[in-house]
């Protein structure tokens, strides 16, 4: 096994560790830091795919600002924070099966299909050219200005349902 | 190097935590981290397949960007929806939450 | 005298060159050479960032003291130069306290947290051609996130210490750095568009002219939500003394409390690093050596730093959340079209050089000017309204109280 | 690329083990004396009165909830900037319309008079 086969193992172990974690643990505070740690995981794994300007984007927007968010509607329902009753429904051996069938379902097919790989490398502009086609009529420039819109709508759906009403 | 399958392994094992997570707890913002978990599954694999695949071209990333816009929006919208209704129920208990109309 | 100038001027890629070589001698691989050049570097950053906190306390109390027609600690050592030391051993032999019901695990990490975090953007700073923990394409983006990262040792603190006025301080003070994370960012982004990259040193190597003279108002948009994301006067409402004690970190002390001091520091510390970086060149000065450069450009902004602590009082959290809101956050969004437009405008007039930064400093300046004059006018304009108001149910009124 | 980010690891854990480190010499060092009443949580020597669940105001949602969104639309704003000095007017006009719809945004917050405090 190679160093970089180590470090992949290790983020990959932090990263599924502290998703399971995040869906069973009792405290709802303690679920968000193992999410943190997760998404922390995820971003490691981003940089070992040369994906860099995405795990910092992840880093930046998961860790900076929706886990904040995410701890922030914690602190306000604290009712429920404070005594969690038991943290999992009655169906929940049911969703056990379901979940690990799937992956015992989906495992096989992505380990079986022969994945074409590229030869080619990450291109030393990957993040100018992402700008470039961001902006490319014959590309994203669509889905760009539309993610601005639904970054609106979110805007101003979430402001008008927690607005507190005087 | 990293064969591919490793990191689709992973996004699937993710995935799977998030299906879950969604079905098991109660609570509606545990329910909202385990849909996090679940998008970030779906980023990993953009990103792998955009490395081991087309590392030329940018349409992996951009995914995984759109795919971010609508991780926060979702986040945004949603958690504002679970503090109206605890205004409202004082409970986020998915359990207690089944009426339509209040 | 020559060579000596050359030497002393090329410190730091002459020590490089040397260790490599060194290293090489010794039989290692080139791989080898590079992990342990990578450790040495990483361990003289880390140790950059903590001397730099110690010597940062004591400075801020000379020079506070200064400010207050005080002398400032002058006990320990000559001009009380050991006073830093004196007190690393006073917070050494303090006693642990972990309050009742504090969440154990959250309540030990989180200063470790703060603190790393602070530390961890000091690796994409360039002290030099060349001299750099890690020349990373995504440089200013890294130091944001990784400083984005200290909201949530913040939080942990907060909660972790099961105390209200912690936890109050923590909501506070996360609410303040992430308003003034939007400017600051916005600013950041405003000087990668004119750079055309991510990286510092690019960034550095771009800036023929600094870019504070080509785009004020980011820089000092920047420069001012620095201080706030630092959290020092007059922003420093995150850990009002007279309200709620100390804030998010009341609960914490000895070696605890000191990490969360020293994540203070750190900050302003790389923030007035990154402000050297982004907007006042860098590394980049005539006769001096690189590092003396950088070194003198990051004093002038922790310089500011403790002048406003000396100089301002604290103001409002509502006072606070306007300015960001109300002001910053728009200027900046129309100051990133704007400079875009004349950006390209001048450009395809086919100006560039000094006309192209005197043509960006002029629109720039103009924007400063209108977006400080808009809302003394608009206030004006709302007070002469309510006078007005007054005096007229003044009038409405007068005649029944003769009756 | 991966070397460079193997020294921010590098740097990252050996930070962390320094900070780690002090903390180990300060648990050598310090006196211990527990005493419950060191235990209490300090509130300027004052009894603790009710819970620490203290209310919240929702107002310190809505703030991180537009940060939020303006984070993200600040992301997409990093690789258009490195793009920036290849791109043509087209692409600043984009962005304008990009920009301007979050100000949008902001201005129907600031009418509803979600970002008063009071």
């Amino acid at each position: 096994m190679t160093l970089i086969q180590a470090v992949f193992i290790l983020f990959a172990a932090l990263t599924l560790g502290a998703g399971l974690m995040t869906v069973l643990s009792r405290h709802l505070f303690h679920a968000v830091l193992y999410l943190i740690l997760s998404l922390v995981g995820v971003a490691g794994l981003f940089i070992l795919l040369e994906a860099e300007f995405l795990a910092g984007v992840q880093v930046l927007i998961y860790i900076g600002a929706i886990s904040i968010l995410i701890i922030f509607a914690v602190m306000l329902t604290r009712g429920m924070a404070r005594n969690p009753g038991p943290p999992l429904n009655n169906q929940s051996l049911a969703a056990a099966v379901i979940a690990g069938l799937f992956f015992i379902l989906l495992a096989p097919v992505l380990a079986g299909f022969p994945w074409p790989t590229a030869a080619s490398g990450v291109p030393a502009d990957a993040i100018e050219a992402l700008g470039r086609s961001l902006v490319d009529p014959n590309q994203f420039a669509l889905p760009f200005e539309l993610a601005s819109v639904m970054i609106l709508a979110a805007l101003i759906g979430a402001i008008f349902i927690a607005r507190e009403k005087r | 190097m990293i064969p591919l399958t490793w990191y689709l392994l992973v996004a699937a094992a993710l995935f799977c935590i998030g299906v879950y997570g969604v079905l098991a707890r109660r609570n509606a913002i545990a329910i909202l981290m385990a849909i996090e978990l679940m998008l970030n599954a779906v980023n990993l694999s953009l990103v792998a397949f955009w490395r081991y695949l087309h590392p030329e071209r940018t349409v992996g990333q951009a995914f995984a960007l759109f795919v971010l816009v609508v991780a926060a929006a979702e986040a945004a919208a949603g958690l504002a929806l679970i503090i109206s209704i605890y205004r409202n129920r004082e409970t986020v208990d998915v359990e207690n939450i089944d009426l339509l109309r209040g | 005298m020559g060579q000596i100038y050359d030497f002393i001027y090329n410190l730091l890629p002459y020590l490089g060159m040397w260790l490599h070589g060194f290293l090489r001698s010794l039989g290692l691989s080139e791989e080898a050479v590079f992990l342990v050049v990578g450790l040495i570097k990483a361990f003289l950053l880390a140790n950059f960032g903590l001397i730099g906190f110690a010597i940062l306390t004591y400075v801020e109390r000379k020079i506070v003291a200064r400010f207050q027609d005080r002398l400032g600690p002058n006990v320990a050592g000559p001009y009380g130069i050991l006073q830093p030391v004196a007190d690393g051993i006073k917070l050494l032999t303090k006693e642990d306290t972990m309050p009742a019901g504090a969440d154990r695990w959250v309540y030990n990490l989180a200063p470790l947290i703060i603190a790393t975090c602070a530390l961890a953007p000091l690796v994409v700073i360039p002290f030099g051609p060349g001299a750099i923990g890690a020349d990373l394409h995504i440089g200013v983006l890294y130091a944001l996130a990784v400083g984005a990262g200290a909201l949530v040792g913040v939080l942990m603190a907060g909660w972790g210490s099961n105390n209200k006025y912690a936890l109050l301080g923590a909501f506070r003070a996360v609410a303040q750095l992430i308003s003034y994370e939007i400017p600051s960012v916005l600013s950041v982004v405003i000087v990668v568009m004119i750079a055309g990259t991510m990286s510092t040193v690019g960034i550095v190597q771009a800036q023929d002219v600094p870019y504070l003279f080509v785009l004020p108002v980011a820089a000092l948009v920047f420069l001012l939500s620095g201080v706030a994301e630092v959290g020092r006067t007059p922003f420093d409402l995150l850990e009002a003394e007279s309200e709620i004690v100390a804030g998010f970190h009341i609960e914490y002390s000895g070696m605890k409390f000191a990490l969360v001091f020293l994540g203070e520091f750190v900050h302003a510390l790389v923030v007035s690093a990154l402000f050297a970086v982004l907007f006042l060149g860098g590394w980049r000065g005539p006769w001096l050596p690189p590092y003396l450069w950088m070194l003198i450009k990051m004093s002038v902004g922790i310089f500011l730093f403790f002048w406003l602590r000396a100089t301002l009082p604290r103001i409002r959290i509502d006072q606070m959340l306007n300015l960001n809101w109300k002001f910053l956050t728009p200027l900046m969004i129309l100051n990133l079209i704007g400079v875009a437009l004349v950006d390209k405008g001048l450009r395809a007039a086919g100006v560039s050089g000094g006309m192209w930064a005197a043509g960006l400093f002029l629109f720039n300046m103009a924007m400063l000017i209108g977006a400080l004059a808009l809302p003394g006018y608009l206030g004006r304009r709302a007070r002469m309204a309510a006078l007005a108001g007054e005096a007229e149910a003044e009038a409405v009124e007068a005649p029944v109280a003769a009756h | 690329m991966l070397s460079a980010y193997a020294v921010v690891a590098l740097y990252l854990l050996l930070s962390l083990a320094l900070l780690g480190a002090t903390l180990l010499l300060w648990w050598a060092l310090r006196p211990k004396k527990p005493n419950p009443l060191k235990l209490e949580a300090y509130e300027c020597g004052v009894q603790t009165v009710g819970d620490t669940w203290v209310q919240f105001r929702a107002q310190y949602y809505i703030f991180a909830l537009i940060f939020v969104l303006f984070d993200v639309e600040a992301v997409f704003l990093f690789p258009w900037a490195v793009a920036y000095n290849q791109l043509g007017l087209y692409a600043v006009i984009e962005m304008a319309l990009f920009l301007l719809l979050l100000l949008s945004g902001l201005l129907y917050a600031w009418r509803k008079g979600a970002l008063e405090w009071v």
